[in-house]
C-alpha cells in the first residue's frame, strides 16, 4: 500500500460519490455541490500525476468559475426545480434505456482497458520538449508546447471564448412578449391526409383546390 | 500494489458512464449540463493518465483545451437555459421540442 | 475522325469575331424576364407586350441564325460557336454551337414561344407567368445549343422549374398533382444523368489526363471501357426516355398536358418533348456510339410499343387534350425508332418529325385550348357538331389533324415515311408493326374529329364562335409550315444531312462491327431474299 | 406537246386554290363553273399530252418506249432515298388521265345541277377539284411515293365528300369508315414501298421497270401481296370492301366520280403499273389476285340482287365489276383490266349519274320500290340509263360486252373454275341490273302509293281509336250499373213504405173516416213510388245492356283492324298491285303521303342530262377501243403494250372465242329474262330471290362492326385501363411508399434532447463495438 495507491483510492471514492450525487440529488443546488466534490477529486488525481498546472486550473476554472456560474443560474431561475422526480417519465422507455446505455458504456470501457491497452495506446517514447521527464517544470513544459506546437489552436480558443461571451449576451437579452414560445404538447404527429400521391384523385383534387394558387409549397409533398 | 494507468482509465470509464446515464435520465437542463461536465472530467482523467503513461505532455494540453471548451459550453448552454426559462417558466428539457419533425 | 474536332475549332475561331448570337439566344430571354421583374405591377398590360417583344426578338435571331447557317460541307460542323471558360478547374466551359441537327429545333423554339405568348393571355399574375415563360425559353435554347455536358445539364434542369410553376400555378384541374409528378418524374431521370455525366468526365480524365466536359472532345476520345460506357449510356437514356417520354415512363405526360395551361401544353409538346429525343441524338448516339448500337434494338422495341400503345390509349380517352397527349406518346415513339435505326433516312426522318410534331401537335393544343376557352369543356362527349357554327375553325383543325395523321403532302408524312423507311432497313419487322400505328392514328383522330365537329350541334356548341382574325393569324405560321414542309422539305433536309452523315460516320468509326443499315442498292441476290421471309430478328 | 403533262394536275390544283380563297364569295353557280372549267382545261392538257405521246416514235424495247419523265423538283432527298415531284407520261398514265379528266369534267358539269341550292355549294367543288388533283397525281406520279400521295389524297377527299353532309352522324361515320379502311390498305402499300426501296434502292417507276426482272422471287411475291393489300383497300375487294356501300352516303356525283369511275380503280392501276414485279413473283401470287377478284365479283353480285336502295345496287355492282378487273389482272390480262376499267368508268358513271337524276327527280327518295314507270316522266334519264344497263349487262354491241367477254376469255384460259365464277356473276349482273331498270323505269308508278308502313300506322291509329271507344263504353257500363243499384235501392225503400202504409191502413180501419182517407192517400202515394222505382230500375238495366253491346262491338272493331294490319298479306309491299286503302279516306292519310301525291317527278336540267347523253354515247362506242376480231383492231393492246413486260394474248382458237362470246351473251340473256319474269311479268314473287341474308350483305359488315364495337373496343379499353391502373399506378405507388416511409421516419425527430442523446450514445456504443471487433489483439 503505497501512499500513491491510497491517494488514488481516496480520490476515486470522492469522484464517484460526487458523480453519483450529481446525478441522484433532487435539488440542483445539491447537484452543483456534488459536482464541486467530483472536480476536487479529479484535481487531486491530477496532482497525484504531477499535473500541477492542470490541478490548479481545474480548481480555479471549474470549481471557481463554472460551478459558481451554475449556482448563479440556479438562483436566477429559482431553486424550486425538484419537481421532475414527481413527473412521470415523458419519453417512453428512456430510463431503462439509460440504464442499459450506462451499463454497456461502463462494461465496454472496462473491457477495452482490460484487454486492449496496448492496441489502444501503443508504446511511444517521446523525448525533448514534450517528454514529461525533461528538465523543465510542469508549467514551463506546458507553456513551451502550448505556445509552439499548439499556438494556432490556442488562438482559436481565444476566438471561441470571445464568441461565447457575445453569444451569452445575445441569448440572454430581454425579450418581447411576441417571442414567447407557444404552449405545445407533443401531440399526435399524424400525416396530413391530403397526399399528392393520393391514389384516388378525387380526394386529392379537393386538396389541390384548398391549396389554391400557392401549390408550390403544398405540392412538394413535404410538410 | 502499484497504481497502473488502467486504474485511472477504469475510473474514467465509470465516471463517464455515470455522467452519460445522468444526462439521459435527468430532465433539468442545469443538471444535464452538470452531467456533461462529469463526462468531460472523466475524459480529462484518462487524458492525463495516458499522457503520463506515454511520458507525453500532449495529454495535459488536451485537457487544457477541454477545460476551455467546457467553459464555453457552459456559458452558452446556461445562457440558453436562461433564455428558454424567460420564455417558458420552469421548462424542463422535455418541454422544449419545437424542432420536432 | 478528328476532322469534326478540328472543324469545330476552326468554326469557333471564325465565329469568335462576330456577335455571339447563340449566347444572345440564351441570355436575351433571361434579361427579358429580369426586365419583367422591374416593371411596375400597376401596368399589367405591359407584361404581355414586353414578353412578346423579347421572345419575338429571340425568334428573329433564330431566323438570323438560320440564314447565317452555312449549308454544304460546313453544315456537318458546329457553327457560330462561342466558348468561354466557366469553371476552369473542372474544365467546364460556356460552350454553345449549332449544327444541322439542332438548327431546326432552335428555329422551332424561337418561333413557338412568341406564338404561345401572344396566343393565350395569362389568367392571373401575368408578371410571373410571362417571366417563367421567358426563363423556359432560355432553358430550351440552352439545351439545344450547349456543347458542354455540364452546361447542358444545367439547362436541362432549369427547364423543369418554369414548367413546374406554369402547371402548378396556372394549370387546371389537378394541377398540383400534375406539376409535382412532372417535376419529380423528370428530376428522377436527370439525377441519374448527372451521375452519368460526372462519371463520364472523370473516367475520361482517368484515361486521358484531361478533365473536360466538352461534348466534342469527350465524343472523340472514346476512351471508356465498353461496359462502363453502356452503363453511363443507360443513365443518360433513362433521363431522355422520361423526357421523351418512352413507353413505360410516359404517364407524367398526359397529366401534365391535360392540366397545364394552354401555352404550357403547346410548349411542352412542341419544344420540351424534343429535349429528350434531341438528347438521345446528340448525347446518346454521339457520346456512346457503341452503347447506342448495342441498345438500339431495345429502344426501338420500346418505341414501337409506345406507338401502338399510345395510339390505342389515345383512342379511348374522353378528354380531348388527353387524347392529343397520348397521340404525342405515339409520335415520339416514331421519332425514337427513327433515331435508333441509325441510318440517314431514319435519323433525318426523326429530326424532321421533331419539327413536324412541334408544328402539328403544338397547333392542336392551341386549337383545343381555344375550344376550351369558348365552351369551357374538353370532354369529347360534351362537344359535337362544332363544324356547323365554326367552319373555318373546323377546317384549320382538319388540316392540322391530317398533318398529325401523316397525310402525304403535309409535313407529318415526310418525317413518318423517312422514319419507317430507315427503320425498315434496320429492323424490318419492327417497322412493319410500327406502320400499323398509322392506321390507329387515323382511327383515333378521325373518331375524335367526328365526335367533336360532326353531327348535330347540341346546346351552346351551336353558338360557338368561329376562328377570329387574330387567331387565324396565329395559326397561319403553323399552316404554312405544315404545308411547306410537306411539299418542299428539301431545304430542311439538306441543311441537316451533312451533320447526320457525320454522326453516322462517327458511329461507324467507333463501332467496329457496325455499318449503316442501308438499302442494298442494285439487284438483290437470292440469299438476301430469305431473310425478309423469315425476318432478320 | 408532252411537256404539257404538268398542266394536267395543275388545272385542278389551281381551281382548288382559287375556290379555297374566293369560293364562298363566288357562290353558286360561278364556283361550279370555275371547277368545271379547270377540269376541262385539264382534259385539254391530257389530250395534248396524248397527241404528244403519239408523236414519240415507238422503238422495240419496252423500257424507254413511249415514255417521257417530267421532273418538276426534288421532293424528299434523304441519303440514298431520292424522290422527285415528277410525272411519268406513258400510255398507261395517259389513258388513265384521259378518262379521269374526261369523265371528271362531265361529272363536274353534272354537279352544278345536282348540288343546286346546297349551302356548301362552292365547298363541294373545292373538294371535287382537290380530288381530281390527287387522282391525277396518283396516275401521273413517276414514283411510288408520289402515287402514294395521290393514293392517300383521294382517300382524304373521299372522306371529305362522303361526310359532306356531316350533320347526319351516319354520313360522318361512313366517311371515317372509308378513310380508316383505306388506311389499312395503305399500310400494305407503304410496306411494299419500303421493301421495294430496300430491295432495289429506288422507288422510281423507271428504275423499277429496269430492275424488276432481277428481284428475287420471294421478294417479288412479298411486294405483290403487299400491293394487293393496298389495292384491295382502295378498290373495295374482299375483305376491305365494306366501306364502299356506306360511301353512298355522299352526294351522288361523288359516288359516280370517286366510288365508280376513278378512285376505286386506282388499285387496278397500281397492280398494272407493277406488272413487272408481279411477273417475277411466285405463280400463286397472281392466282391469289385472280381469286380475290372472282370471289368479290360473285359475292358482291349476290348482295346487289337484294338491295332496294338504287345507289346501293350500283355500289355492290361496282364492287363486283372491280372484282372482274382483279380477275383480269390475276390472269395476266392487264389490257383487259384497263379496258374494262375504262368501259366501266363510262357506263357506271352513267348509271350513277342516271340514278342521281332519278333521285333528284324523285325528291331524294332512293328506294327503288317507290319508283316505277319513270321512263315516261324522265325520258332522257331513262333512255341513257337503259343504255348503261345494256352495257353492263353485257349485251352486244355495247361497251361492257367487249371488255367483260375478253376478261372471261382470259379466265377461261387460266382456269375453268374462274371462268365459271365470272360467268355466274355475269348472269347475276344482268339480273340485278335488269331488276333495277324494271323497278325504276317500268311497271306501275308507285311513288304516289300510300306505303305499307303508312297504312300500318293508320291501322295503328284506328286500333287506338277503337280501344279508347271500348274503354269509354266500359265506363258507360259502370255508370249504368251504378244507376241500377240506385234504382233497386229506391224500389226497396218504396216497398218498405208501402208495407208500413198498409199497416197504418189496417189500424186506421178502426179510426174514423178522416184518418181512413189520409191513410188511403198515403197508400196510393206509396204505390206510385213503387211503380216509379220499378220503371227506373228497368231503364237502368236496358242502359247496361246497351253499353255491353257497345263494348263488344268496339272489341270486334279492334280485333278486325289488328287482323288487318298484322295479317301481313294485305299490307305487304307489292310491285304490281297498289295496296288497297280500304276504308281509309284521302284526308286522313299522313302528311307525307299526301305531299307525295301532289309531287310530280320531273326530268333534270340540261347540265345534268348533257353528261348523261355524252356518257351514254361513250358507253355505246367504247367497245371499239379493243375489238377482238382482227389483231389490228386491238388498238388498246398495241397502245398499252410498252407498259407491260409480258403482254398477254389469247391463245384459244377463234371458234372457242366465238363459243365463249355466245355463251356470255346467253348468260346475259338468261339474267335479263329472269328479271323480266319476276319484275315485269310478276310470274314469280320477288321474295323468292331477294333473300334477307343477301339484303344484309351476308352479315359480313355487320359482324365486323359487332366485333369492333364489342371485343375490339373492350380490348382498347383494357389497354387504357391498364395504363391508368398499372403503368401509372406503379409510379404513384412508388410516390406513396416514399411519402409514407418519410412520415414514419420523421417520428424519430422527436425534438427531445434526451432521446437525441440516447441515440448518440447508442451510436457511440455501436462504434466502440465495431472498433473492438476490428481490433487485432
Amino acid at each position: 500500500m503505497t501512499g500513491q495507491t491510497i491517494t488514488f483510492i481516496f480520490g476515486a471514492v470522492i469522484i464517484l460519490t460526487g458523480g453519483i450525487g450529481v446525478v441522484a440529488s433532487k435539488n440542483p443546488v445539491h447537484s452543483a455541490l456534488f459536482l464541486v466534490q467530483t472536480l476536487m477529486g479529479v484535481a487531486l488525481l491530477f496532482v497525484v500525476q504531477e499535473a500541477h498546472f492542470l490541478a490548479a486550473v481545474q480548481i480555479i476554472v471549474y470549481a471557481g468559475a463554472i460551478v459558481i456560474l451554475f449556482l448563479f443560474v440556479i438562483m436566477l431561475l429559482g431553486v424550486d426545480q425538484s419537481e421532475e422526480w414527481q413527473l412521470k417519465e415523458s419519453i417512453a422507455g428512456q430510463q431503462p434505456l439509460a440504464a442499459i446505455i450506462g451499463a454497456s458504456l461502463l462494461s465496454l470501457g472496462v473491457v477495452i482497458v482490460a484487454i486492449a491497452t496496448d492496441t489502444i495506446t501503443g508504446q511511444v517514447q517521446v523525448s525533448g520538449e514534450r517528454a514529461l521527464d525533461n528538465q523543465f517544470t510542469d508549467i514551463e513544459r506546458i507553456g513551451r508546447v502550448l505556445f509552439s506546437d499548439y499556438a494556432m489552436s490556442f488562438e482559436i480558443t481565444a476566438g471561441l471564448l470571445t464568441i461565447a461571451v457575445i453569444a451569452a449576451v445575445v441569448l440572454t437579452r430581454t425579450i418581447g412578449h411576441d417571442e414567447l414560445l407557444p404552449d405545445l404538447e407533443p401531440g399526435p404527429m399524424a400525416l396530413p391526409d391530403t397526399s399528392p400521391y393520393g391514389g384516388n384523385d378525387s380526394d386529392y383534387a379537393e386538396a389541390a383546390d384548398v391549396s389554391g394558387p400557392e401549390v408550390s409549397g403544398e405540392s412538394q409533398g413535404g410538410d | 500494489m502499484e497504481v497502473s494507468t488502467d486504474w485511472y482509465l477504469i475510473l474514467s470509464a465509470v465516471l463517464f458512464s455515470i455522467g452519460a446515464t445522468g444526462l439521459l435520465i435527468r430532465r433539468n437542463p442545469l443538471v444535464m449540463f452538470m452531467c456533461v461536465e462529469l463526462m468531460l472530467n472523466a475524459v480529462n482523467i484518462s487524458f492525463v493518465a495516458l499522457g503520463t503513461e506515454l511520458n507525453d505532455v500532449s495529454g495535459q494540453i488536451a485537457v487544457f483545451f477541454v477545460l476551455v471548451v467546457a467553459a464555453v459550453e457552459v456559458v452558452v448552454g446556461l445562457a440558453l437555459v436562461v433564455a428558454i426559462n424567460r420564455r417558458r417558466r420552469g421548462a424542463t428539457a422535455d418541454d422544449i421540442s419545437v424542432l420536432r419533425g | 475522325m478528328s476532322a469534326l474536332l478540328l472543324a469545330t475549332e476552326a468554326a469557333g475561331n471564325e465565329a469568335a469575331a462576330s456577335f455571339p448570337v447563340l449566347s444572345a439566344l440564351v441570355v436575351l430571354p433571361i434579361l427579358g424576364a429580369l426586365l419583367l421583374l422591374l416593371l411596375p405591377n400597376s401596368r399589367p398590360e405591359y407584361f404581355k407586350q414586353v414578353a412578346f417583344l423579347v421572345s419575338a426578338a429571340v425568334g428573329g435571331m433564330a431566323i438570323w441564325v438560320l440564314t447565317d447557317f452555312q449549308t454544304g460541307v460546313h453544315a456537318a460542323e458546329f457553327q457560330l460557336q462561342n466558348s468561354h471558360t466557366w469553371i476552369e478547374s473542372m474544365g467546364i466551359s460556356w460552350h454553345l454551337g449549332i449544327d444541322g441537327i439542332s438548327l431546326w429545333l432552335v428555329v422551332l423554339t424561337g418561333l413557338i414561344f412568341p406564338i404561345a405568348i401572344i396566343a393565350i393571355d395569362a389568367e392571373h399574375e401575368p408578371k410571373a407567368y410571362y417571366g417563367w415563360l421567358l426563363v423556359l425559353e432560355a432553358g430550351c435554347m440552352g439545351v439545344f445549343l450547349a456543347l458542354d455536358l455540364f452546361a447542358f445539364f444545367v439547362f436541362f434542369e432549369i427547364v423543369l422549374v418554369p414548367m413546374y410553376f406554369l402547371i402548378g400555378k396556372w394549370g387546371h384541374g389537378e394541377r398540383a398533382y400534375a406539376a409535382t409528378k412532372f417535376f419529380i418524374y423528370t428530376m428522377f431521370g436527370s439525377a441519374l444523368m448527372l451521375v452519368g455525366i460526372l462519371s463520364l468526365a472523370f473516367l475520361n480524365e482517368a484515361e486521358t489526363g484531361i478533365l473536360t466536359f466538352n461534348l466534342v472532345e469527350l465524343a472523340e476520345s472514346q476512351m471508356i471501357a465498353t461496359t462502363t460506357a453502356r452503363w453511363i449510356f443507360l443513365s443518360f437514356a433513362l433521363a431522355f426516355a422520361v423526357k421523351v417520354p418512352l413507353f413505360p415512363v410516359h404517364t407524367w405526360l398526359p397529366d401534365a398536358h391535360t392540366n397545364a395551361p394552354t401555352a404550357g401544353s403547346v410548349i411542352l409538346a412542341a419544344v420540351m418533348l424534343k429535349l429528350g429525343t434531341y438528347g438521345f441524338l446528340r448525347f446518346g448516339v454521339y457520346l456512346f456510339p457503341e452503347a447506342a448500337v448495342f441498345f438500339a434494338p431495345a429502344l426501338v422495341t420500346l418505341g414501337v410499343i409506345g406507338i401502338i400503345y399510345g395510339a390505342i390509349a389515345a383512342t379511348m380517352q374522353h378528354d380531348l387534350k388527353r387524347l392529343v397527349a397520348y397521340s404525342s406518346v405515339a409520335h415520339l415513339g416514331f421519332i425514337v425508332i427513327g433515331i435508333f435505326s441509325l441510318n440517314t433516312e431514319g435519323i433525318e426522318g426523326g429530326i424532321l418529325q421533331m419539327v413536324n410534331h412541334g408544328l402539328s401537335t403544338g397547333a392542336l393544343f392551341l386549337l383545343v385550348g381555344w375550344i376550351y376557352d369558348r365552351l369551357h369543356t374538353r370532354q369529347i362527349s360534351e362537344l359535337g357538331g362544332l363544324q356547323k357554327p365554326a367552319p373555318i375553325f373546323a377546317g384549320v383543325f382538319m388540316v392540322v389533324m391530317l398533318s398529325s395523321i401523316g397525310l402525304p403532302g403535309l409535313n407529318g408524312f415526310v418525317g413518318e415515311f423517312l422514319i419507317l423507311l430507315g427503320a425498315f432497313s434496320a429492323h424490318r419487322w419492327w417497322a412493319v408493326v410500327a406502320a400499323t400505328g398509322v392506321i390507329i392514328a387515323a382511327l383515333y383522330l378521325l373518331w375524335a374529329y367526328q365526335r367533336v365537329f360532326h353531327g348535330p350541334a347540341k346546346g351552346d356548341n351551336a353558338k360557338m364562335k368561329d376562328l377570329t382574325l387574330r387567331e387565324g393569324l396565329i395559326m397561319l405560321p403553323f399552316l404554312v409550315g405544315i404545308v411547306f414542309m410537306g411539299v418542299y422539305p428539301k431545304p430542311v433536309i439538306e441543311r441537316m444531312e451533312p451533320a447526320v452523315d457525320a454522326l453516322i460516320q462517327h458511329v461507324e468509326d467507333h463501332v467496329d462491327d457496325f455499318d449503316e443499315p442501308v438499302a442494298n442498292i442494285g439487284v438483290v441476290v437470292e440469299d438476301h431474299s430469305e431473310d425478309e421471309t423469315e425476318g432478320d430478328h | 406537246m408532252v411537256e404539257a403533262a404538268w398542266l394536267i394536275p395543275a388545272f385542278p390544283l389551281a381551281g382548288f386554290l382559287l375556290l379555297l380563297l374566293v369560293g364562298p364569295k363566288l357562290g353558286e353557280p360561278r364556283s361550279g363553273w370555275i371547277a368545271t372549267a379547270a377540269m376541262g382545261g385539264s382534259f385539254a392538257a391530257a389530250v395534248t399530252t396524248y397527241i404528244g405521246l403519239l408523236g414519240l416514235d415507238a422503238h422495240g424495247d419496252a423500257d424507254n418506249d413511249r415514255q417521257y419523265v417530267q421532273t418538276l423538283f426534288e421532293w424528299v432527298p434523304a441519303g440514298d432515298f431520292q424522290v422527285d415531284i415528277g410525272f411519268l407520261v406513258d400510255p398507261l398514265s395517259v389513258t388513265m388521265t384521259l378518262f379521269i379528266t374526261g369523265v371528271g369534267a362531265l361529272i363536274h358539269l353534272y354537279s352544278i345541277g345536282y348540288m343546286h341550292g346546297d349551302p356548301k355549294f362552292s365547298k363541294f367543288f373545292l373538294y371535287l377539284n382537290l380530288f381530281a388533283f390527287s387522282m391525277l397525281m396518283l396516275v401521273l406520279g413517276d414514283n411510288m411515293l408520289l402515287t402514294f400521295l395521290g393514293w392517300e389524297g383521294v382517300g382524304a377527299c373521299s372522306y371529305f365528300l362522303i361526310a359532306f353532309w356531316f350533320d347526319d352522324e351516319a354520313n360522318a361515320s361512313a366517311g371515317k369508315k372509308a378513310f380508316v379502311t383505306n388506311r389499312i390498305g395503305d399500310w400494305g402499300f407503304m410496306v411494299a414501298m419500303f421493301l421495294m426501296f430496300t430491295t432495289i434502292g429506288s422507288i422510281q417507276y423507271t428504275d423499277i421497270f429496269a430492275n424488276a426482272a432481277g428481284i428475287s422471287e420471294s421478294t417479288a411475291t412479298a411486294i405483290t401481296l403487299l400491293l394487293l393489300v393496298g389495292a384491295v383497300g382502295k378498290s373495295a375487294q374482299i375483305p376491305l370492301f365494306v366501306w364502299l356501300p356506306d360511301a353512298m352516303a355522299g352526294p351522288t356525283p361523288v359516288s359516280a366520280l370517286i366510288h365508280a369511275a376513278t378512285m376505286v380503280t386506282s388499285g387496278v392501276y397500281l397492280l398494272t403499273r407493277m406488272n413487272g414485279v408481279i411477273d417475277v413473283s411466285a405463280s400463286w401470287a397472281p392466282t391469289t389476285i385472280a381469286w380475290v377478284g372472282a370471289a368479290t365479283a360473285l359475292f358482291a353480285a349476290t348482295i346487289a340482287v337484294a338491295q332496294n336502295d338504287i345507289k346501293k345496287v350500283l355500289a355492290y355492282s361496282t364492287v363486283s365489276q372491280l372484282g372482274y378487273m382483279f380477275l383480269a389482272i390475276g390472269t395476266g390480262a392487264y389490257v383487259a383490266a384497263i379496258f374494262h376499267m375504262i368501259t366501266h368508268a363510262f357506263f357506271k358513271a352513267l348509271l350513277f349519274l342516271g340514278s342521281g337524276s332519278v333521285i333528284h327527280g324523285m325528291d331524294n327518295d332512293q328506294d327503288m320500290r317507290h319508283y316505277g314507270a319513270l321512263r315516261k316522266l324522265m325520258p332522257i334519264t331513262s333512255a341513257t340509263f337503259i343504255i348503261g344497263w345494256l352495257a353492263i349487262a353485257g349485251v352486244p354491241p355495247f361497251a361492257g360486252f367487249w371488255s367483260k367477254d375478253e376478261i372471261l376469255a382470259f379466265a377461261w384460259e387460266e382456269n375453268k373454275l374462274l371462268w365459271a365464277v365470272g360467268f355466274i356473276t355475269a348472269i347475276l349482273t344482268a339480273f340485278y341490273m335488269s331488276r333495277q331498270v324494271f323497278m325504276t323505269f317500268f311497271g306501275r308508278y308507285r311513288f304516289a302509293d300510300v306505303r305499307a308502313e303508312e297504312l300500318e300506322e293508320l291501322a295503328a291509329m284506328k286500333v287506338a281509336a277503337a280501344e279508347t271507344a271500348v274503354t269509354e263504353a266500359e265506363a258507360g257500363i259502370g255508370d249504368a250499373e251504378a244507376a241500377v243499384a240506385k234504382a233497386t235501392e229506391k224500389l226497396e225503400k218504396a216497398s218498405e213504405k208501402l208495407v208500413t202504409r198498409e199497416a197504418e191502413m189496417a189500424d186506421a180501419d178502426a179510426a174514423d173516416e178522416k184518418a181512413t182517407e189520409k191513410a188511403t192517400k198515403n197508400l196510393d202515394k206509396a204505390r206510385d213510388g213503387v211503380e216509379k222505382a220499378q220503371v227506373a230500375a228497368d231503364e237502368a238495366t236496358t242502359a247496361v245492356e246497351a253499353a255491353r253491346r257497345a263494348v263488344s262491338a268496339a272489341q270486334a272493331q279492334v280485333a278486325h283492324v289488328a287482323a288487318a294490319s298484322m295479317g301481313s298479306g294485305s299490307l305487304e309491299f307489292d310491285l304490281f298491285v297498289a295496296p288497297d286503302l280500304g276504308d281509309i279516306a284521302e284526308e286522313d292519310l299522313p302528311e307525307a303521303a299526301r305531299a307525295r301525291r301532289e309531287y310530280h317527278p320531273h326530268e333534270s336540267p340540261w347540265t345534268m342530262t348533257l353528261p348523261l347523253v355524252i356518257l351514254a354515247g361513250a358507253a355505246i362506242v367504247a367497245g371499239g377501243m379493243n375489238l377482238p376480231f382482227a389483231s389490228d383492231l386491238h388498238f388498246l393492246d398495241h397502245w398499252l403494250e410498252p407498259t407491260l413486260v409480258h403482254p398477254a394474248h389469247l391463245t384459244s382458237s377463234a371458234s372457242v372465242k366465238w363459243i365463249l362470246a355466245i355463251v356470255a351473251v346467253m348468260g346475259g340473256a338468261i339474267g335479263i329474262a329472269a328479271a323480266v319474269m319476276i319484275y315485269l311479268k310478276g310470274r314469280f314473287p320477288a321474295s323468292k330471290v331477294e333473300l334477307p341474308i343477301m339484303a344484309e350483305g351476308w352479315r359480313f359488315d355487320e359482324s365486323i362492326a359487332n366485333f369492333m364495337g364489342g371485343p375490339g373496343r373492350k380490348g382498347f379499353d383494357l389497354v387504357a385501363w391498364f395504363d391508368a391502373t398499372f403503368v401509372d399506378g406503379a409510379v404513384n405507388g412508388v410516390g406513396r411508399v416514399v411519402r409514407e416511409g418519410g412520415g414514419q421516419l420523421r417520428r424519430l425527430q422527436s425534438g427531445l434532447v434526451r432521446s437525441y442523446a440516447a441515440m448518440v450514445a447508442i451510436g457511440a456504443i455501436g462504434l466502440i463495438i465495431w472498433f473492438l471487433s476490428r481490433a487485432s489483439f
